[in-house]
């Protein structure tokens, strides 16, 4: 079972107190307190009901006869046709095994004894008992709204955040700088090089292979006194004129090792 | 009358939600918080005998009117929200225990208590999650709010009617705990379980 | 202090509008309205030297704070913050090329600018709307403002410097923008917020 109606506006015929109507005081007619059943805030809130009528204090109840008025309550109120919860007939069942062991002679094998389940049923309902009190004291407390109020227009507390910008003149001309350098178009400037032109290469190496039939290193075939700028283009050039004539059948090529020196010569016939 | 204390009057008088000394001192400028909270207790004194009161909850001032006027002041269209049963018990058994699991609330009250109980509690500003207890599931455990301690006129939690009482009883102790000492069998658990519930309203 | 004038205290406090004297006799039950103007009277002495005043305007009375406290309960906090460097560049299109449309300076730019950035230039008072471009669809034109000037500490937007003047300071060299870049300074310049990223609260 589960609550219900957990909020509704406070009428104005009902008693300031948020709840003491269910079954506060002991209930004079008896079919009027089992139609309460609605009231019940499950088994344990019926127990403890129960045992507030023997009027003393929970420490001291009488459990078997609280069993008992629990059992005749459920009795009753199956006989008045009520529909009862499936939790209150568990209970009533736990009940009724516990008042039976209760009575019975004491059978020292069973784990929890019949005193213990009761003893512990008790505190329980001391508990839930505390803190039904607890809460009707609590809500008996001076309450905003109820008993005491609020102001009714406050003007409220206003903070207005203003906010100050800062910035100085030299960011302000990087800030200019930055966005011209950024969009300023890119031009790309090549400079001139000394270069050696694969067709000059090719006319050059072609001319001093026709000077001899020996094998001559491809590094005799650069400009001597070039600067080194040179030097490397005429390389690069000379190498691809060499590679060139070789696929022409005008020369040969041979180099013992890798990066080892690389030579040619002509090829006759 | 001081300075501070006339405006530590008008801030609290305009404010529309209760302030802490702390908020006061800031929101007036450069205050030092003990000033404030000196002007504070001034100023409520000064209140007492007066239709309205300046009082402190969970350690925020506000002003209210005097409870013993309410008869005076309660008018009829009022309509205060009028909680359940269910819905106060749980919100008391909170306010007791707390922070408390739903399990361990159901565990006081013998029956299952719907999650629109709690939602309740929750809309109204009167509990909050505090967390989760590291034990397997780790449950949602609850706490009760300033607001809460603001709504029902309670400065702190120390305030809740019986609390010192129910505590020395060991009946805000569980039932197994409760059950353990009766037989003896806990000896010297106490401290432990001191610590467990130690928040203790933290108010001095 | 007299019931009634606690009373008249209480109902005025909690009341949404201001009441008249006839109204709170009739509120507190049927007091005589001749006893009721006598408590609002004291009442309101009491309250002279307080930070609350309690006031009477045209018939209807009320509770109000002290109005020498009016500066306390309405404070401005003004916050430093520095402006963001999208916001700065589209400040400083403005100045060198004013009077400009957003798309002028979004084409100046290389970048989409959010309206958030001339908000805040406006805000700032560093830039007005000076009309609107006879083109089709009569953009919204911006130009400095005097306090632009007096902010950045020119005579005239003339002191500005020139473009050979920024290249001769090093200020066009790409490096500084490709550094930037690499440093991850350049990044977000979608112009998505401005404002946002402009949030280097280091004052205030």
């Amino acid at each position: 079972m589960t609550d219900s109606g957990l909020l509704f506006p406070e009428d104005d015929t009902a008693p300031q107190e948020d709840w003491d109507g269910i079954a506060a005081e002991a209930a004079v007619d008896e079919n009027a307190l089992y139609l309460e059943l609605d009231g019940w805030e499950g088994p344990l809130d019926l127990l403890l009901d129960l045992a507030r009528r023997q009027k003393v204090d929970l420490r001291s109840i009488s459990i078997l006869a609280l069993v008992d008025q629990y059992l005749d309550y459920i009795d009753h109120a199956e006989a008045l046709k009520l529909e009862l919860a499936a939790d209150y007939l568990v209970m009533a069942a736990w009940l009724a095994y516990l008042k039976s062991a209760m009575l019975l002679p004491k059978d020292e094998e069973e784990a929890p004894g019949p005193e213990e389940l009761a003893l512990r049923l008790q505190l329980r309902l001391q508990r839930l008992g505390a803190m039904r009190d607890a809460a009707a004291r609590l809500m008996g407390g001076n309450r905003i709204g109820r008993d005491v109020f609020l102001r009714g227009a406050p003007e409220g507390l206003e903070i207005e955040r203003k906010t100050r910008w800062r910035c100085d003149q030299f960011a302000l001309i990087e800030a200019y700088g930055r966005v011209k350098a950024r969009t300023a178009p890119a031009i790309h400037m090549v400079r001139e090089r000394p270069v050696m032109t694969l067709e000059s290469a090719l006319d050059r190496v072609s001319n001093m292979l026709g000077v001899t039939l020996d094998w001559i290193e491809l590094r005799d075939f650069l400009p001597p006194h070039a600067e080194p700028r040179l030097r490397k283009s005429a390389l690069a050039s000379s190498f691809v004129a060499a590679l060139e004539l070789a696929r022409l059948g005008k020369a040969e090529l041979q180099q013992d090792d890798t990066f080892g020196p690389l030579r040619l010569r002509r090829v006759t016939g | 009358m001081d300075d501070l204390a006339r405006a530590v009057e008008a801030a609290l008088f305009a404010a529309e939600e209760p302030m802490t000394a702390e908020a006061l001192a800031g929101f007036l400028g450069d205050a030092a918080v003990g000033d404030v909270r000196q002007a504070l207790r001034s100023v409520a004194q000064d209140y007492e005998p007066r239709g309205i009161h300046l009082v402190e909850r969970s350690k925020r001032w506000h002003f209210e009117t005097a409870p013993d006027l309410a008869h005076l002041l309660r008018r009829e269209q009022e309509q205060i929200r009028r909680l359940s049963r269910a819905a106060t018990e749980v919100l008391a058994i909170i306010a007791y225990h707390e922070p408390v699991s739903r399990a361990e609330i159901e565990s006081i009250r013998g029956v299952q208590t719907s999650g629109g109980t709690l939602d309740v509690l929750m809309e109204a500003g009167w509990i909050r999650i505090a967390g989760r207890r590291e034990v397997p599931g780790r449950p949602t455990i609850y706490a009760t709010t300033p607001e809460f301690l603001e709504h029902f006129g309670l400065s702190s939690r120390r305030d809740l009617p019986g609390i010192a009482e129910l505590r020395a009883t060991g009946l805000l102790d569980p039932v197994d705990d409760a059950y353990d000492e009766l037989m003896g069998e806990a000896t010297g658990e106490d401290g432990a379980d001191d610590t467990e519930r130690s928040d203790d309203p933290e108010e001095s």
